[in-house]
């Protein structure tokens, strides 16, 4: 059933009792062209666009338990596309310029709201690396604006300008930047790929992979039995070590926790998002009206998806450091997502050595905003058994050639990325 | 909640007037609804305060909700998105109701829970999420359009066309929702934060707690306990009883009074545990000054508490559960416990006519609350069909009319219930009179804290509720938290868990006997929901509905999880406490699983939200982050430098003179009194590492990639160290002061990971070696001492003895000599300025001696102090790069020191810096950029292009990293690392800078623009 | 020409305004004083040579220098634990330079030495709030059973590294507690450790190592 | 969090830091150097960037950094964040470890 306004206005007449399942409940079939392992957002989108944009419509989604259970449903919802390495910078403007045609794409709405994220700086060293970063994306095209104080001000007056530490001397604005439904995405993309023929098949947890003499993967074990398939995608973040060892693969990935947090609702008080570099802090309000904000890797190896203290008190004291006015509003939910923390920071999307396996994997915490992009490109790499030309530099191989994609220039430490 | 029976009354007879003393007459005049006598208030107290502008009085001991009730109010909220009039619902901390913006001004705070706000003198509260006000509230219009906004209806529509979203639809509904207004300005109030350690924590003091806390601290161990209550007792506050053949209220006393007597037992009331983390740390708020109007002098509001406990009891007690039928939501239906509360415990009646509708024994109670305190029970709605056994004779004795079926609709709006109607089995309906509905679902055992680390609670079928699984480490559940609800049982309980936990870890004394009482009957058939037409809640601040449950299990919402978040059940402030269980409940009956099958949401810290404050505490402002002075600071300070932030250093950034007009007009003038005679620049911040051992070189051989070994005593040299991962990490100049003694230097931002670093080498790579670092950071104060003038100075400076001449102190010299005065201090002839240059060491405690000294020895020469800012420039004058360009990405080649490299050794780095996209020709390399129009400045951030292209992806070459404006070439120049760069020498390129509208040519030049042959710093 | 005055100057040149602060009281709760002249070294034991450095310190200090984190008190110094095979002597400052010299020789060919006479600065802290104050900066558990005199412990104050150990306690029976913080964070650890006593009172003051 | 320091005792993790897997080992440059250079770069390279990143035990560096400046390795299972063990590293204090490089 189509979705609008009319549509809904309709079934309340008869009271909601007519709609359907978003998606179906099927059972596995014996065999698809291509199983996906991970029903998050990325495993949902890799799907719709396969068949959609591909053509492949015999394509299965296993998810271990329900949709949206990894970091597609714990993360702080940011959507940009402010980068500043190349590699990077097209591939996430792709992705932002998928998010501005989403609903309409989808037919759901995913409440994809531009409403700007700004990073604040604080030195000149932080202004000169920002006035790098924004002339690149404008040199590909990307919005970008460097703000000074004065500027930010108006915008936002309620940061603490004149703070003795760390004062603020302007910021990096992306206004095309802004935040997204983070449970929409997910499920506008299994009921778009559902009703192309997609399987989304939940409490579907994969155990092992099935192999030919050739070394070729053929197929899944499965909770729910052996699934084969011409080709079989990973888009589990956060597990990629795990699932991978099924395949007998190391990868330059470890996985570490991210804490997130979100406020009581409030009534507005912050239009955008707002990234305080210098505090490890970065916040936005979303429209339930809950502050969402986070700060830094706990920086130990994680699959456990909560934190400890040392992390929160750090983020909370960067945030009254640039916003001292929220010191009221009360801390409502923490948690955790387990991040596929990669060794330069960036993903990798990419054939493995193993014949019939790909990966798309090492999302750090940057994987949300990737969502339809990385789906886009992950599909044409299934499709096509070559990388999207946006996705050229994702490659496994780059760590051993030193063609590293390091945006914070921490090396091989991903606690530090 | 323990559900034991009453046997003592509170004795009091009521009528709901009447008071003593003058203040108090006039104070009783607004409390409508307060009994004469009885309960927990001082009545000698009265206390004014205002809800919505109406000013009111209650007493001191009350919350915000048992004075509003006392004075008769029942309307105090509207809900999130119907906006339907609310009234209090709980008497505790899961409130979802009845939630005010308390305060004024800056210290304006939404969605306090009136439930458990206390009442202070000149206390000001707001009703929120209502315009104009909460009687008339214009978005109460949302009811009309309910039938369209169900769970989810904003994924379905608000998409046509694409570009209203931002404009129109979002603004709408950011408006709409959220619920009350924060402050806009800063939190005028202080927070700190403290740790405490025990051997046992005690969460909360009912019963169980009590009788835990007092079995562990009797044997001996450190106990600390909790208690979100401003009072210890927790339900033996409302619901009295006898215990050990005395009143509970006189039990709580005596009890009390033997933990205050052991000096191993900390008590600490209005303090509620919130977190459960790793290794036994948990985390609790202490309301320190929330129930006085504002902190004292030197107080905090708050204080977060980090408590390291090796066992902790949980007796956190139960929560009762509503149930969902249509009209549940009505101002006056509420908790039958909460009503208990109000009645006993504050002395306020909820209502003139009160009905109960419970599935269970328990919510029986109630009858006797109300009747004791004289008030009118006017039916008991009981779905089981009959009296319990417990209750015969009380409901025989008054005649009470007690009716099977349930309530399928409640009469009333913004005044609140004026009706109950009841269906029976049959379907026959009959309509009550009441103004209050007391309800209960039975008790849902508090888990919540069992499971922040992932324990998944248990279906237990006899209480119809789950208990807690596994809990985390260390911690175990007593009482009603863990479905023990009879009083007697949670005496038990909660005696044997303290004394066991006091018992693990080593307390040897002898815990006593665990205190008596009855053991009641709880006895519950469960019901959920009463289905009949009309709006019934399952989640009353989010306004989810029992057909939003099910519209989402029509729609393939089935995982609870996908519930939650579909429908945003148990996503307000209360977290689900009264809604989550009950929804479902729900849930399982549509898709034909059991409870235990469909299972519960994660439960998520914190217990109950905590303000952001707190958590920072002390850490804002200036406190921010630690902050660290050079020695000269103060004296710098004295002469006017502006400073800034360099990490956590506040170092000088230039020394303005009077009529100087701009920064740049001091840094220049700073630079030309170098260059043309003599300046000095505080560099203590540099990290400083004293490297010692019989194999110290060897070791500063493999740290680095040039060697240190071969390095004479008596010498510095310049290092380049390289992550393993092939890229530079650090630099800096490193000293041997003697055969088996290095002096280390690094750069100010990377101190700290480089003495990690290298403790890591040294204890983890090569403990073989001989070798031993300390960190000398903070022992020197070190100052730069540059230009043409500088021997001289330093011959006024040092003892006569001492030989300065080019000969006897050579470029690269390091040695310790004796400064007139008798101080001795080490000196190092290293330049980044490029003129003849020293650096001078002396113990910290001389530093702002050294400065006035150097002022002193340099003024025939004119001797300029220089700050961070002139250093730069003089560094970018020399070529030398710094941060911008050990930026994480380059290598030593990127860098032009490529030929540093040793090729004799193995070193950090070294195989994985030959890689070959590390290796490639086309890297960008660090070369000296200068705009060909020599007024025109330049920025760093711009982009390098070639002459004549368009700027895209394929034509971006590199970036300037530092720019500066050289008083020496008299324009502005910079470094940029820019794709084959050192070829280029010599090209005209575009410096696009698109962000500041910014388009010029500049020529790639060699990076050192001033002496390139580098005579004057050897001179 | 003449000579140059050497003036010297405590990192808590600013900080430190004696008196008393925070909520007026008879008896301050907490008793801050800066102990200034002292020398202070960090001794290390070369490789393999643990317990040669021992045998130096015994015979220099007559005391064992504690191999676990504790405080030895002796007639001329007070060895403190700062880490596995190393101490730091804390001396009261007389003749430094023969203070420095007779433990180069002690320690020639057993330990390497590192002077942090300027490195770091000596805080004493007692007085009835004491530990409460405390518990506000620090995670450390003073319990008196668990940290009784002589226990000492290298631990963290707002993220920077500090050395406390417990002193003999005082005349009035109060525990003493001594904290080594390094030099540049001085000024803003006296802050914190003020801040954090002004609700008990705190009367602060400076002295010479005794 | 608490890590039981083995000289310090238990203290709060935020006296740490983290490095990571403790089982890598970095390559002997000058014993694999008699190979050819890619085997060096193929060894280094599996040392720099290859992890097991286990869900459950693992050994692991941690550095406490804000308390006695020992490099420790700790046996934690990274799916309940317990601690097994925790030991220092062999070029801890002054002691001679058996052999270079372990």
């Amino acid at each position: 059933m189509k979705y609008s306004i009319f549509s809904l206005a309709k079934a309340a007449l008869s009271g909601h009792k007519g709609w359907t399942r978003a998606w179906r409940d099927p059972a596995p079939k014996s065999h698809y062209d291509v199983i996906i392992v991970g029903g998050g957002g990325h495993g949902l989108a890799t799907a719709y666009f396969l068949a959609n944009e591909y053509g492949i419509r015999n394509v299965a989604v296993l998810e271990k338990g329900w949709i949206g259970s990894g970091n597609a449903g714990r993360n702080t919802t940011i959507i940009r596309s402010n980068y500043g390495l190349p590699g990077n910078t097209g591939f996430y403007e792709m992705s932002m310029k998928l998010w501005e045609r989403m609903e309409q794409d989808l037919n759901y709405n995913a409440m994809v709201s531009q409403r700007g994220i700004i990073n604040l700086y604080h030195s000149d060293a932080q202004r000169d690396a920002f006035a790098r970063r924004g002339n690149t994306m404008r040199i590909n095209g990307i919005d970008a604006e460097l703000l000074d104080a004065v500027q930010i001000r108006k915008e936002l007056p309620f940061l603490n300008y004149d703070s003795p530490r760390f004062p603020i001397m302007g910021g990096l604005m992306q206004r095309r930047g802004g935040t997204a439904r983070h449970d929409a995405v997910v499920w506008g993309y299994a009921r778009a790929a559902d009703q192309r023929g997609v399987d989304i098949i939940q409490n579907c947890e994969v155990t092992g992979f099935v192999c030919d003499h050739n070394g070729k993967i053929t197929g899944v074990e499965t909770s729910r039995g052996k699934i084969s398939a011409g080709k079989v995608g990973m888009a589990v973040a956060g597990n990629t070590s795990r699932v991978a060892a099924m395949a007998g693969m190391k990868l330059p990935i470890e996985s570490h926790v991210l804490q997130a947090f979100v406020s009581e609702a409030i009534k507005p008080l912050i239009p955008g998002v707002i990234t305080f570099g210098a505090g490890h802090f970065y916040i936005s309000q979303s429209d339930k009206g809950g502050l969402v904000f986070g700060g830094d890797l706990d920086g130990y190896n994680s699959y456990a998806q909560r934190g400890n203290m040392p992390v929160i008190e750090d983020v909370c004291e960067g945030g009254m450091a640039v916003m001292p006015m929220i010191g009221r509003v009360r801390m409502l939910r923490q948690w955790g997502g387990i991040m596929d923390m990669s060794m330069d920071g960036t993903p990798i999307i990419d054939k493995t050595p193993i014949d019939g396996l790909y990966l798309n994997a090492g999302w750090c915490y940057g994987g949300f905003k990737a969502t339809p992009a990385s789906g886009l490109v992950f599909a044409h790499l299934l499709a096509r058994d070559e990388p999207h030309p946006e996705a050229a530099r994702f490659r496994l191989d780059r760590f051993r050639r030193g063609a590293m994609i390091d945006e914070k220039g921490q090396g091989a430490q991903p606690n530090l990325h | 909640m323990s559900g034991y029976s009453q046997t003592e009354p509170l004795g009091r007879t009521a009528t709901m007037e009447g008071n003593t003393n003058a203040r108090g007459n006039a104070a009783a005049a607004t409390q409508s609804h307060r009994l004469r006598s009885g309960g927990l208030i001082d009545r000698k107290a009265p206390l004014e305060f205002s809800f919505d502008g109406k000013s009111m009085t209650g007493f001191a001991g009350d919350t915000l909700a048992s004075a509003l009730i006392a004075n008769g109010v029942k309307l105090v909220a509207r809900s999130f998105k119907y906006h339907r009039p609310r009234g209090i619902i709980t008497a505790g901390s899961e409130e979802p109701s009845a939630l005010v913006e308390m305060r004024t001004g800056a210290r304006k705070e939404p969605n306090t829970r009136a439930t458990t706000q206390e009442l202070y003198d000149g206390l000001i509260a707001q009703s929120q999420n209502r315009w104009p006000s909460l009687r008339r509230d214009f978005l109460s219009i949302n009811q009309l359009f309910s039938p369209i906004f169900v769970a989810g209806f904003y994924y379905k529509t608000f998409m046509w066309p694409a570009k209203f979203w931002e404009a129109i639809y979002e603004p709408l509904i950011r408006r709409a929702a959220g619920l009350g207004k924060s402050a806009e300005l800063p939190d005028p109030d202080h927070y700190d934060k403290a740790w405490a350690h025990c051997d046992v924590l005690v969460v909360g003091a009912g019963p169980a707690g009590l009788s835990a806390a007092l079995a562990a601290g009797r044997a001996g161990s450190r106990v600390i306990l909790v208690e979100e209550d401003s009072r210890l007792g927790g339900r033996l506050l409302s619901d009295g009883g006898e215990i050990d053949g005395m009143h509970a209220e006189e039990w709580v006393r005596r009890t009390t009074d033997e933990l205050a007597s052991l000096p191993n037992v900390r008590m600490m009331v209005r303090t509620a545990l919130f977190g459960v983390y790793d290794g036994g740390v948990y985390a609790a708020l202490e309301r320190v000054n929330d129930h006085v109007p504002v902190p004292g002098p030197h107080q905090v509001r708050q204080r977060l508490w980090r408590i390291v406990a090796k066992r902790s009891v949980v007796t956190a007690g139960a929560i009762e559960r509503p149930i969902v039928f249509p009209g549940n939501d009505r101002p006056g239906v509420m908790m039958a416990s909460a009503v208990r509360t109000y009645v006993n415990r504050f002395a306020a009646m909820p209502g003139r006519k009160v009905a109960l509708f419970t599935n269970n024994d328990d919510g029986w109670r109630t009858v006797e609350a109300i009747q004791q305190a004289g008030g009118d029970i006017t039916a008991v709605i009981d779905p089981r069909g009959k009296v319990p056994a417990e209750y015969q004779a009380v409901a025989e004795l008054s005649d009470l009319r007690v009716l099977s079926g349930g309530v399928s609709d409640v009469k009333g709006g913004v005044d609140g219930v004026r009706g109950v109607v009841v269906t029976d089995s049959n379907g026959r309906t009959q309509q009550i009179e009441a103004d209050c509905l007391a309800v209960s679902g039975g008790w849902n055992p508090n888990v919540g804290l069992s499971c922040f680390h992932r324990g998944k609670p248990v279906w237990r079928d006899d209480i119809a509720a789950f208990i807690p699984g596994e809990a985390p480490n260390g911690m175990v559940m007593a009482g009603a938290a863990r479905g023990e609800f009879s009083l007697g049982a949670c005496l038990r309980d909660g005696h044997a868990a303290g004394a066991a936990a006091a018992a693990q870890c080593g307390a040897s004394g002898n815990a006593g006997e665990a205190s008596e009482a009855g053991d009641e009957v709880y006895a519950i058939s469960p019901l959920w929901q009463v289905k009949a037409k009309g709006k019934a809640f399952v989640d009353f601040q989010h306004d989810v509905t029992a057909s939003d449950v099910t519209l989402a299990q029509r729609e393939g919402f089935e995982s609870v999880e996908h519930l939650k978040r579909y429908t945003t059940l148990g996503m307000a402030t209360d977290q689900g406490k009264t809604s989550n269980i009950t929804g479902l409940a729900i849930m399982a009956e549509a898709t034909g699983r059991s409870i235990p099958q469909t299972g519960t949401t994660i439960y998520r810290p914190p217990y109950s939200p905590v303000a952001i404050g707190a958590l920072a505490g002390h850490h804002r402002d200036e406190n921010f982050h630690a902050w660290r002075l050079t020695p000269s600071h103060h004296w710098a300070a004295a002469r006017g430098a502006v400073f800034v932030d360099t990490g956590l250093w506040k170092r000088a950034q230039w020394y303005p003179q009077p009529g100087e007009k701009d920064w740049l007009e001091s840094v220049t003038r700073e630079v030309l009194a170098v260059r043309n005679g003599v300046g000095f620049c505080d560099v203590t911040t540099l990290g400083k590492v004293d490297v010692r051992g019989a194999d110290a070189g060897t070791f500063l051989d493999r740290v680095y990639i040039n060697a240190f070994s071969s390095l004479a005593v008596g010498k510095a040299r310049y290092g380049l160290m390289l992550r393993e991962d092939g890229i530079v990490m650090d630099d800096g100049t490193t000293s041997r002061l003697a055969e088996d003694h290095y002096f280390l230097t690094t750069t100010t931002a990377k101190a700290g990971p480089v003495m990690a670093h290298l403790e890591f080498c040294r204890q983890v790579l090569w403990p073989e070696l001989d070798v031993q670092l300390s960190s000398a950071s903070d022992q020197w104060a070190q100052f730069s001492i540059a230009g043409p003038n500088t021997r001289k100075l330093l011959q006024a400076l040092v003892d006569p003895s001492e030989d300065m001449s080019n000969e006897g102190f050579p470029f690269m010299g390091a040695r310790e000599v004796k400064l007139r005065g008798g101080v001795t201090a080490r000196l190092f002839r290293i330049s980044f300025s490029g003129e003849i240059a020293f650096e001078i060491s002396v113990p910290a405690r001389y530093g702002a001696a050294m400065a006035e000294n150097l002022m002193i020895a340099g003024k025939p020469f004119g001797v300029t102090p220089y700050g961070t800012e002139a250093l730069g420039v003089m560094r970018i004058e020399k070529g030398h790069v710094a941060g911008p360009e050990l930026n994480g990405t380059t290598t030593a080649d990127d860098l032009g020191l490529g030929k540093m490299m040793s090729k004799k050794k193995d070193f950090i780095g070294r195989v994985m810096a030959g890689r070959e996209a590390l290796t490639a020709p086309d890297r960008q390399v660090v070369v000296g950029i200068k705009p060909l129009d020599a007024k025109r400045r330049l920025r760093s951030g711009a982009h390098v292009v070639p002459r004549g292209a368009i700027p895209g992806p394929d034509t971006d070459q590199g970036y300037v990293t530092s720019v500066c404006y050289s008083p020496m070439l008299q324009q502005w120049i910079g470094l940029g690392l820019v794709e084959r760069g050192r070829e280029r020498s010599g090209e005209i390129v575009r410096i696009h800078d698109p962000l500041r509208n910014e388009d010029y040519e500049a020529e790639i030049c060699n990076p050192v623009f001033y002496d390139p042959e580098g005579v004057r710093q050897r001179g | 020409m003449a000579d140059f005055s050497w003036n010297t100057q405590s990192p808590l040149q600013r900080a430190l305004v004696a008196g008393h602060h925070g909520v007026p009281a008879l008896q301050a709760g907490v008793v801050l004083t800066e102990v200034r002249n002292i020398v202070l070294v960090q001794v290390m034991a070369r490789r393999g040579k643990a317990a040669d450095t021992a045998k130096a310190a015994k015979k220099l200090f007559g005391i064992e220098p504690p191999n676990s984190p504790k405080a030895a008190f002796g007639k001329s110094a007070t060895l403190v634990w700062s880490g596995p095979d190393q101490f730091t002597v804390f001396a009261p400052r007389a003749d430094e330079a023969s203070q420095l010299d007779a433990m180069s020789k002690a320690f020639a060919g057993s330990a390497s030495l590192s002077e942090q006479s300027d490195g770091r600065c000596l805080i004493r802290m007692t007085g009835p709030r004491a530990r409460d104050a405390i518990a506000k900066f620090s995670s450390l558990d003073l319990h008196g059973d668990v940290f009784p005199v002589g226990t000492a412990a290298n631990t963290s104050v707002d993220h920077t590294a500090v050395n406390l150990w417990r002193e003999a306690d005082g005349a009035d029976g109060q525990a003493v507690y001594a904290m080594l913080v390094f030099t540049s964070f001085a000024d803003s650890l006296w802050h914190t450790i003020v801040d954090s006593s002004l609700e008990y009172g705190v009367d602060t003051s400076s002295t010479r190592a005794a | 969090m608490r890590i039981a320091c083995p000289f310090c005792g238990e203290r709060e993790n935020g006296e740490f830091t983290y490095l990571g897997d403790a089982s890598p080992k970095r390559p002997n440059f000058a014993a694999d150097g008699g190979e050819s250079p890619e085997c060096v770069e193929d060894a280094f390279h599996d040392y720099v960037y290859l992890r097991d990143n286990v869900a459950g035990v693992m050994r692991e560096y941690w550095y406490h950094g804000g308390g006695c400046r020992s490099w420790l390795i700790a046996e934690r299972n990274t799916v309940t964040h317990e601690f097994k063990s925790v030991t220092a590293a062999p070029g801890v204090g002054a002691s001679r470890p058996v052999q270079a490089g372990e």
